[in-house]
């Protein structure tokens, strides 16, 4: 990093910042759903470039397979089946939420005086458990992408809670949109008039390749940006866009319900079960060291994967494995299940009141 | 506590693994209840599973008692590197509440869900209740700041479905079920911000850790907002007041398996963990006694008194329980914001109290609605000729929130009053006689209408419930009642969990 | 050697991005919706292509330079496409193109005093959340 | 250096926070409640991610001092600056807060989907999704049905 | 020093998007205006990952190309068709 880096670093974090504010102010402001969601959809893509530039690759990655990707398209099904007209803006209604967020936004300011300027390297939360996770990362679980160590191994509860969150999203929106006669099973009409070559040949091409991109990113999450839960959204993209082009009932047909759910309580079944095998080894709960019995853990070359020292790498890389392979399997499920939910509503024809 | 060493046998293999596998037990049996066939099925997974977790919560409160402090490393990392579990008295004691509730639901859910939801709705619906489960258990067992407010969310999402599919019985339950998304979510989101100051102030996530290192940082104003901001939204999702508009919509909407399950539950771990932050993670001082006395006392006597006059004039019933859950959460409150062992020791009994009580009268409630459709007051005139046993189940449940002697209700607001005036906080004391009174016309209204009043000309007719509701529901309300006769369990647990908190000898 | 593929490349990489101001000027300026379009996929994959090709150059030969290349790939098959989707979605919901149902100094003119598209098929609440 | 300047990530962050927190209440749209909420959500993101931003860091994963990556990152910092801060050579920012966030988005889009499909089914019970619109049918519909039992046989 | 210059264009041309995307005046300028926002993205993610020494970047730009696609699809369809279940095109298949 040179000089003009660093400048250019600041410079942009403030003007992606102030890109951010003038979006949000835009959200505020606009009277179309419509409007809003591709204004949110912008501002998911402006965070993204602004966590780019903070260092954040890996929660770049989330928001942008997030933010602009999955929901953007969940809140545009669920504006098709809501058909709502303008937004109105009474007056009257923003002064209490005004004083509110007045409130709230004092407190903060109160709050951030006692912060350490920003950047600073010896602030507490750089300095403490931040750094110390830095330092035996290479030393514990020998994976180069630290975030990947910290999310699977060390805070690896946390990520399953983080796809047990994910699961229950699953089931929620399942009870709500995927019953009764307006659910999924009925067979929506072909959309005729044109051909669409130029979107089919394209979409054709694709699918593979995001199918391809995903388990490279899943694989590849130790030792760069990526993991599991980016994987996941990945892969499931790949039948969206399939029941996009190629129409929701075909991609049913392929991809069944009942086989989505199923998906989804599997990959929980992985991950948590990959705790359970190692406290049946003789450690705790997701303590990937005693993933593989001593047994195993003998016949180990010393020096495969480049670890001459430490023969239980073997356990975290492959405890970190199968854990990510756990919330892919989630993560991806999930989301076609929440994509099945909302695109397979009917909408109901009367128009909205107002 | 004693008392578990004695009863319960485990090998001690499981005792030692029994912290997280009251976690992992209901995550697992949430996955298998999306795999079974049925919903019969289902709901045997879900019974067994929430044995399964009372079983494990009872070992872990053994253990506690033996061993005062469990410390749960997870993938065996050190703290404050790793997410550990850590358990003290208070800990336990909410997971048994909460297990036990969930057992007593899980087996009322066989009757009691066949007339309110959908049958291919059913394996969603038990795995939503054992995530709903799981969540609240890990929420009070972790040591860890962040991984509580994972917790949070894992309770919560699949709750927000799960009062929403109440819509078949009352379409109210769709706007409710989304006020609570939206007040919930606020509250979980303020939460995050709270620890993310926190986190700025100390550097760390774990409380233990975080406490240490809070106590050596004086006066700052990143960690004081940060409690404010966390205690703000554990408040919202506590419903303390005047955080609590999402509440009554939601318990009165919701299938009657999930009022029960949150009246009982929901509202206690959120207040659990603003005990821990409040008097366990930050330090003595000014600012927190500053911050108890003039903000959280306050605050819960205007919910005392507000919301159980709001009970006074609500109509429906489920709605004046629902107000009435939030003028006793400020009941708890009042106990907990005098700081003293007494206090903390009368707000824990007060809790556990109140979850069995209100578990009891929602479940009563939905045992009515087994077989007839009822909402006001008015519908329940009578009822009593019809479904005696239920009505008297639901009489228990009420004499109990009432505080009338023999039963644990009257030793809770005793003991509360008691340390009030020990603490010498008149106006407290004053408070809560005031409460308690209020909370005698509400109960009265509705045992009026129940016991002595006839039904109304040509009113459809009330059955009794089959015993698989039943069941579960004298054992709540006998729970109350045992309770109010020999209190000795869980009065030793709350002085444990009070010394656990304020460091007095219990 | 070195330092002369640095250059050029970052040369190139200018001079994508100036392409891409360029269209967004285009995309700024110009009088409805198809004009609108025209000149954001055209610079958007141009400005691409030479950035791409100059981040290329600065790298060598080297994985990114792989990944460089699915970029490029990837960008030329859906930015061109998008164009196609969405410029098909305008039309076919009654977006006249402006040139040709207008003089030119009238739209001109129109575009200086306020860049309105025709009163058919405008105004939020119609086209966008009926 | 002044505040505005020093701390101008975290001011911004509370205004993106606060614009959140209106959207959310000052509307009767659920659908733009939604969207508030999720705004109000990203901001908090993006306030953790500004606490673990070390100046002059770089991602953390790791890359050794040595390599040519390495090297060019290290070239200008002050080399007493990489010593107290950095980690064999280079410095990074901490990685805690993005693995906080990374689950904290999760949760996020997890309550997006389920709030909107809670969403549809008001509009389909309701045929509205304007607040005010809702009440004013829970009003009717309650003035229309009565009490429920006791009207039951009538 | 050449590649921050690119950066710089680059935001002003992501600026003069987001102001077609706030003032319209249809829905389809909007849309416009995220599509060509979403390229100009991409590009200046993988711009920043040279100027930052940190060209691994480059996997998040390739996922944007990806996504920017998919929902622009979802889009369109959300302007013809007013649902996102139908098949687009030929109707051989099975009518």
């Amino acid at each position: 990093m040179n000089d003009i880096a660093l400048q250019a670093s600041f410079a942009l974090n403030v003007a992606l910042l102030l890109m951010l504010v003038i979006v949000g102010i835009a959200i505020a402001r606009s009277r179309s759903l419509l409007a809003s969601i591709l204004l949110l959809g912008i501002y998911s893509l402006v965070s993204a470039a602004w966590l780019v530039v903070m260092d954040a690759a890996d929660v770049a990655f989330t928001e942008a397979v997030v933010g602009a990707g999955i929901s953007t398209v969940v809140l545009l099904g669920a504006i098709l089946l809501v058909r709502a007209g303008p937004v109105r803006h009474d007056w009257r209604m923003t002064i209490p939420p005004a004083l509110l967020v007045l409130g709230v936004g004092g407190l903060l300011i109160y709050a951030v005086t006692g912060l350490p300027e920003f950047g600073d390297p010896a602030s507490p939360a750089n300095a403490h458990v931040g750094r110390s996770y830095l330092i035996e990362t290479p030393k514990e679980i020998g994976v180069p992408n630290v975030v990947t160590a910290v999310l699977s191994s060390y805070r690896g509860f946390d990520t399953l809670g983080e796809t047990v969150v994910v699961f229950a999203a699953g089931i929620g929106v399942a009870l709500m949109l995927g019953f009764g006669p307006r659910s999924a099973l009925s067979p929506p009409p072909v959309a005729t008039g044109d051909h669409h070559v130029v979107l089919r040949v394209t979409a054709k091409l694709l699918i593979p390749l995001i199918m391809l991109y995903a388990f490279y990113v899943q694989f590849h999450g130790d030792l760069g940006a990526g993991g599991g839960f980016q994987a996941g959204v990945i892969l499931a993209v790949a039948p969206i866009l399939h029941a996009l082009v190629f129409g929701l009932r075909e991609t049913i047909e392929a991809i069944p319900v009942h086989a989505v759910r199923s998906v989804a309580a599997l990959g929980v079944l992985l991950f948590a079960g990959v705790g359970l095998v190692c406290i049946l080894n003789g450690g705790d709960f997701l303590d990937y060291d005693y993933l593989f019995p001593p047994s195993v853990e003998a016949m180990i070359p010393p020096g495969l994967m480049g670890d001459p020292d430490h023969a239980h790498h073997w356990g975290q890389h492959f405890g970190i494995f199968f854990i990510e392979l756990g919330v892919l399997f989630t993560v991806s499920a999930t989301m076609v299940t929440i994509f099945y939910g909302f695109a397979g509503r009917a909408a109901d024809e009367q128009e909205a009141a107002s | 506590m004693i008392l578990f060493e004695a009863i319960y046998v485990a090998p001690p293999a499981l005792t030692a693994q029994a912290p997280i596998l009251v976690i992992a037990g209901p995550l697992i049996g949430a996955c298998a209840a999306v795999l079974s066939p049925g919903a019969r099925t289902a709901w045997m997974i879900s019974v067994l599973t929430a044995a399964f977790t009372l079983w494990m919560s009872v070992a872990v409160a053994g253990e506690v008692a033996r061993a005062g402090v469990i410390d749960y490393a997870l993938g065996g990392f050190a703290q404050p590197m790793g997410i550990a579990l850590r358990i003290d008295a208070l800990g336990a004691t909410m997971a048994l509440l909460i297990a036990s509730v969930g057992l007593l639901g899980a087996l009322y859910s066989g009757h009691a869900l066949v007339s309110e939801v959908k049958p291919e709705k059913h394996t969603l619906f038990q795995s939503g209740y054992l995530l709903c489960l799981a969540g609240f258990i890990g929420l009070v067992l972790t040591g860890d700041a962040f991984n509580a407010f994972v917790f949070l969310e894992v309770s919560s999402i699949g709750t927000y479905a799960l009062v929403g599919v109440g819509e078949a019985r009352d379409k109210r339950a769709l706007p409710a079920a989304f006020n609570y998304l939206i007040f919930g979510t606020v509250g979980a989101t303020f939460y995050v911000l709270g620890i993310g100051f926190l986190y700025a102030a100390t550097g760390t996530l774990n409380m233990a850790d975080m406490a240490m290192r809070l106590a050596t940082l004086g006066d700052n104003t990143a960690a004081q907002a940060g409690l404010a901001f966390v205690v703000a939204g554990l408040g919202i999702k506590a419903a303390m007041f005047p955080l609590h508009g999402w509440l009554p919509g939601a318990y009165a909407g919701a299938p009657s398996l999930v009022s029960v399950f949150l009246a009982a539950t929901a509202t206690k771990a959120a207040i659990y963990l603003i005990i821990r932050f409040v008097l366990d993670v930050f330090p003595e001082g000014e600012f927190g006694a500053i911050f108890l006395r003039w903000i959280l006392a306050p605050l819960a006597a205007t919910a005392v008194i507000v919301c159980s006059v709001q009970a006074i004039f609500a109509k429906e019933v489920r709605r004046i329980l629902a107000f009435s859950s939030v003028a006793q959460v400020g009941f708890i409150m009042l106990g907990v914001s005098l700081a003293t062992a007494a206090g903390v020791s009368a707000g824990v009994y007060y809790l556990i109290a109140h979850a069995l009580l209100k578990g009891a009268l929602f479940m009563a409630v939905g045992a009515f609605a087994v077989s007839v459709r009822a909402r006001t007051v008015d519908d329940f005139a009578g009822i009593a000729c019809e479904a005696p046993w239920s009505a008297a189940a639901f009489g228990v449940g009420a004499a109990s929130l009432a505080g009338v002697p023999m039963t644990m209700g009257f030793l809770a607001k005793w003991t509360l009053i008691s340390a009030a005036l020990e603490a010498g906080a008149v106006w407290i004391a004053v408070t809560l006689a005031i409460g308690s009174l209020l909370t005698l016309i509400y109960v009265w209204r509705m045992l009026e209408a129940i016991f002595f009043r006839m039904p109304a000309a040509g009113a459809e007719r009330a059955r009794e419930a089959p015993v698989g509701v039943l069941v579960p529901l004298f054992i709540l309300a006998g729970l109350s009642l045992l309770f109010g006769v020999t209190s000795t369990l869980p009065a030793s647990m709350a002085d444990a969990s009070a010394a656990a908190l304020t460091g007095a000898a219990p | 050697m070195v330092d002369v593929l640095h250059l050029i490349g970052g040369v190139l990489v200018v001079a994508g991005t100036l392409l891409t101001l360029l269209g967004g000027v285009g995309v700024m300026r110009f009088p409805d919706v198809y004009t609108r379009i025209h000149a954001a996929s055209l610079t958007d994959t141009g400005g691409a292509t030479l950035v791409l090709i100059g981040l290329g150059l600065i790298s060598g030969l080297t994985l990114e330079t792989l990944k460089l290349g699915f970029v490029w790939v990837f960008v030329m098959l859906t930015t061109p496409a998008a164009a196609n989707a969405l410029a098909n979605a305008a039309f076919s919901a009654g977006h006249t193109p402006r040139i040709g149902t207008f003089q030119i100094t009238k739209s001109a003119d129109a575009s200086q005093a306020k860049p309105e598209t025709p009163r058919t098929a405008s105004g939020d609440g119609k086209s966008g959340a009926p | 250096m002044s505040m505005a300047v020093t701390h101008f990530n975290y001011i911004a962050v509370i205004v993106l926070m606060m614009i959140g927190l209106y959207v959310l209440f000052a509307t009767g749209n659920l659908i733009k409640r939604m969207v508030g909420l999720a705004l109000f959500q990203t901001s908090t993101a993006l306030f953790y991610i500004s606490l673990g931003k070390v100046s002059g860091g770089t991602a953390a994963i790791t890359i050794y001092a040595d390599s040519p990556e390495g090297r060019a990152l290290a070239a200008t910092l002050d080399p007493a600056y990489v010593d107290q801060f950095g980690i064999n050579g280079v410095v990074y920012s901490n990685p805690l807060p993005h693995v906080l966030i990374l689950t904290a988005i999760v949760v996020g889009v997890a309550t997006l989907s389920v709030g909107l499909s809670i969403v549809v089914r008001i509009r389909e019970a309701y045929g509205t999704v304007e607040t005010d619109e809702i009440e004013a049918v829970a009003r009717v519909e309650a003035a229309q049905s009565g009490p429920a039992r006791s009207e039951a046989g009538a | 020093m050449l590649l921050a210059a690119g950066v710089a264009g680059l935001v002003l041309a992501m600026a003069l998007m987001i102001w077609r995307a706030i003032v319209g005046p249809s829905q389809y300028d909007r849309m416009l205006a995220a599509n060509s926002f979403g390229t100009k993205i991409v590009l200046l993610i993988a711009i920043i990952g040279y100027l930052f020494g940190r060209p691994a970047f480059l996997d998040i730009a390739i996922v944007y190309a990806l996504i920017n696609f998919v929902t622009t699809i979802a889009l369109m369809k959300f302007f013809r068709y007013r649902t996102l279940a139908h098949r687009l095109g030929p109707e051989a298949k099975d009518g």
